[in-house]
């Protein structure tokens, strides 16, 4: 179980290596997005300040968009999909390897690049490292709750379209309470609360995600 | 008689029918009922005068817009553990009135939180939730509406169903567990109403004839479901001509 | 032995087939035949246990291939339409990342012997995207070569796009298999008997 | 290992995530994720400084007041604790009543009146005719009056 796991894991690290370019694309897409927020708004720090982290938060959310659609569609096209079925291991599992791997080369950059854009936006540095562990907890739920909309939407016409249709809602509370921490740190109100629903949603949907995109897998497969 | 016999498309659909007939006239009668009394014997209300009617609207759709989509989830659920066609195709059914009600529910809701709130909309739990609600109801339709194969379409949204339910607690309890700008419920399981008699009469009749209404409706739309899916079974033109 | 009993399935509105029964003992073989659109491919992936039937089901040594489906899924080898390469790596990457996934885990060295045996030493090390659909094909019937000792093979169009060489060596080795034991089922548009002992399923 | 204890594993690790998770939920709700403040977290400080936020309380009894131009309106805002003054200009809405429910966003001046850039009435679940509020209301007033 475990060697299938990382062989997962390894091959789509591999994979993204070789396509580098798709990382980058994500990671400018980021960074042009949030920065259209001060052209648009204006640029009084004091505004910025407190839009900041929403703004931020947006941007990494819909990166998170854009790369989903790549999570399963090609394995989808190519066979790949179908190996991981025969392989005979639990398929959730091997599922929570593709999306780790899928955060790590889309979410975390986003998240390691993050505060550079806090910055554009005057934050001050507790802020940033707030907003940076916020977007450690909030960015794997974002991918694991994406990929459920991505496995369902396998093969469809307009798959990615509709991805985004099915899956935003579901990111709203992610959004509301990772930004939300940051917002309420600024003000100086206690962020426990916060805290604790990107905790708790972190841990649901790795127990349940999995379970969900393995059994969409299955459906879309027949 | 058999009762299991109903689980099947072929002796459901002229049962539907039957069916279908007697929750309109049931739903027509109650909404009239329901009416009356709302707008002609249920008194004044203290503090907000007129406006409070709208309660009789509001109050039946919007639990109507959760317990449609736990029903939806209820019937999708079933169809993919026991894959079972009917309820598949009744869960299918259910989705757009499920919509509708949630839409009800937050359009009288700004019409009558401009005048005792004094806005149309806040961005307080219970409303975001009942939001998120409708945006599921969509994400539900355009998910089947885009996948060709019946079969994989009722199984995808199943698990999309299932993955929503989550949000139906938050709604109903959002307004006890935050402060909400949004009032707790009047009606519950576990206290006395705090309403008066005839207001409270008019709001379980009105919510009563919304859910014959919303039978009635799903009912003819399985009808309609089972008439494009089954259309290439023999038993759908021998019973054209009977029912 | 393989057992299908009663197996029926549709495709929406349009119905693949129905009541169907046949099995497949060892040191067998079963050529699966039709015209496009005959469901084929759907066969065999209800055999490989890749989708459930509507009607009936498909036993391995007497249980239900989807009840025990792990056990089941580490006795054959399937083959299907879409190879499962990556176009962006090498042969001999996709092939070493891939098979730990199904259950072996060769070293280098195996991996590379298997290419050099299949005729594509000049071409193991390019990203698979380089290659001709001959080539892939032959990438991915290697595959056997690590995973010969499974019982049931199922094998979706294997002839297709290969030259004659790499067909003749292909029947070798299939006849190796049925001749040790082995099960065979496959499809095929070859209209010449590439394996004469095998049972015929045309489905129309 | 066998797959059975594979999903055993997997089950029993899914279902500490979930505990887990449930924990974190309860530990949320313990915590003040609030649409407003009350006057007495107002007066504690634990509110955004320099910040719009929301207050909510009761209208205090007799507050309600009007400057010289017509448009300004002052009333304080009391969880019957403590009481916050507040200072709105605009329209306000139908059911806003003394010893009524009011949420009202703004923020806090130096001199500690909370300046409202909006004003809303929250009403309770409570729905009665005019003619049974009163008798409650009589009802109410002669029970404080024997104490």
């Amino acid at each position: 179980m475990f060697s299938a796991f990382l062989s997962v894991l390894r091959k789509e690290l591999l994979l993204a290596f070789r396509q580098k370019t798709d990382v980058v694309t994500v990671l400018f897409f980021f960074l042009i997005v949030s920065s259209l927020f001060p052209l648009a708004v204006g640029p009084e720090l004091s505004t910025l300040k407190i839009i900041g982290p929403g703004v931020i938060w947006v941007g990494a959310l819909l990166c998170s968009l854009l790369a989903l659609h790549r999570v399963f569609e090609s394995d989808f096209s190519d066979g790949s999909l179908e190996h991981l079925v025969l392989s005979g291991e639990p398929l959730s599992i091997l599922v929570i390897a593709k999306i780790a791997a899928h955060w790590l080369v889309t979410g975390l950059p986003v998240v390691i690049v993050a505060p550079l854009i806090g910055l554009q936006f005057g934050l001050p540095s507790t802020s940033l490292i707030l907003l940076v562990g916020t977007l450690l907890l909030g960015t794997p739920v974002l991918s694991l709750i994406g990929s459920i909309g991505a496995a369902l939407t396998l093969g469809v016409r307009g798959g990615a379209a509709l991805t985004s249709i099915l899956i935003l809602p579901f990111y709203v509370p992610v959004l509301i309470f990772g930004a939300g921490a940051v917002v309420a740190d600024l003000q100086g109100l206690s962020i426990d609360g916060h805290i604790s629903v990107l905790l708790a949603s972190l841990c649901i949907s790795v127990a349940l995600a999995p379970l969900a995109i393995a059994s969409a897998i299955k459906i879309a497969l027949e | 008689m058999n009762f299991w016999q109903y689980s099947s498309p072929q002796y459901f659909y002229p049962l539907a029918k039957k069916m279908a007939i007697i929750f309109f006239v049931l739903a027509c009668i109650l909404t009239v009922w329901g009416l009356y009394i709302g707008f002609f014997v249920a008194p004044t209300d203290f503090q907000q005068g007129e406006s409070y009617r709208i309660i009789f609207i509001h109050v039946p759709a919007a639990w109507m817009s959760m317990i449609i989509y736990l029903v939806m989830s209820f019937w999708a659920a079933i169809g993919l553990i026991m894959n079972t066609r009917l309820s598949s195709m009744l869960a299918q059914a259910l989705a757009p009135t499920g919509a509708l009600m949630t839409f009800i529910a937050l359009w009288t809701g700004a019409f009558w939180g401009r005048p005792t709130w004094g806005a149309w909309w806040v961005w307080d739990a219970r409303l975001t939730s009942e939001l998120i609600l409708l945006f599921l109801y969509i994400g539900y339709m355009a998910l089947r509406a885009s996948i060709e194969d019946p079969r994989r379409a009722d199984r995808a949204s199943a698990i999309l169903a299932l993955v929503g339910v989550v949000n139906v607690p938050i709604i109903y309890f959002s307004v006890k567990w935050w402060n909400t700008l949004h009032q707790g419920a009047s009606v519950s399981f576990t206290k006395s109403p705090s309403m008066a008699t005839s207001m409270l009469t008019g709001m379980l009749v009105m919510a009563l004839a919304f859910w014959m209404y919303s039978i009635a409706v799903s009912l003819v739309r399985v009808r309609r479901i089972i008439r494009d899916r089954e259309a290439n079974a023999g038993w759908l033109n021998e019973s054209r001509g009977a029912s | 032995m393989l057992e299908v009993k009663n197996l029926g399935f549709s495709r929406g509105r349009n119905v693949l087939f129905e009541a169907l029964n046949f099995s497949v003992v060892s040191n067998s073989a079963m050529r699966v035949t039709g015209s496009n659109g005959s469901g084929k491919t759907t066969l065999l992936r209800l055999l490989a246990g890749l989708s459930r039937p509507d009607q009936g089901m498909v036993y391995w040594g007497g249980e239900s291939v989807i009840k025990n489906y792990s056990d089941f899924v580490k006795s054959i080898n399937f083959i299907g339409h879409d190879d499962g390469l990556k176009k962006q790596l090498t042969a001999a990457e996709n092939l070493k990342l891939m098979l730990p996934l199904l259950g072996v885990s060769p070293s280098n060295q195996e991996v590379d012997s298997a290419l050099d045996a299949a005729g594509l030493e000049y071409v193991k090390n390019r990203p698979v995207m380089h290659m001709s659909a001959g080539q892939k094909r032959r990438v991915t019937l290697t595959r056997l070569d690590f995973m010969s000792h499974r019982a049931l093979w199922i094998l979706d169009e294997p002839f297709t796009s290969l030259d004659v060489a790499a067909i003749s060596s292909l029947v070798e080795k299939l006849k190796n298999h049925i001749e040790s034991g082995g099960l065979l089922v496959f499809t095929t548009h070859q209209s010449f008997d590439v394996i004469p002992q095998a049972t015929s399923l045309v489905l129309d | 290992m066998k797959p059975r204890y594979k999903r055993l594993i997997l089950v029993v690790v899914a279902l500490a995530l979930l505990t887990l998770g449930a924990t974190f939920v309860l530990k949320a709700f313990r915590s003040n994720l609030v649409f407003f403040y009350t006057p007495t977290e107002v007066l504690a400080g634990q509110v955004p400084d320099g910040q719009a936020f929301r207050i909510g309380g009761m209208v205090q009894e007799g507050s309600v007041g009007r400057k010289e131009d017509g448009v300004t309106v002052r009333f304080e805002v009391t969880d019957t604790i403590e009481n916050v003054p507040v200072q709105f200009i605009g329209i306000l809405p139908d059911l806003f009543q003394e010893g009524k429910g009011v949420v009202a966003q703004g923020r806090i001046n130096a001199e500690g009146i909370f300046l409202a850039d909006q004003v809303l009435a929250k009403h309770d679940e409570n729905y009665m005719p005019p003619e049974a509020a009163e008798a409650l209301e009589r009802a109410r007033k002669i029970k404080m009056d024997k104490q």
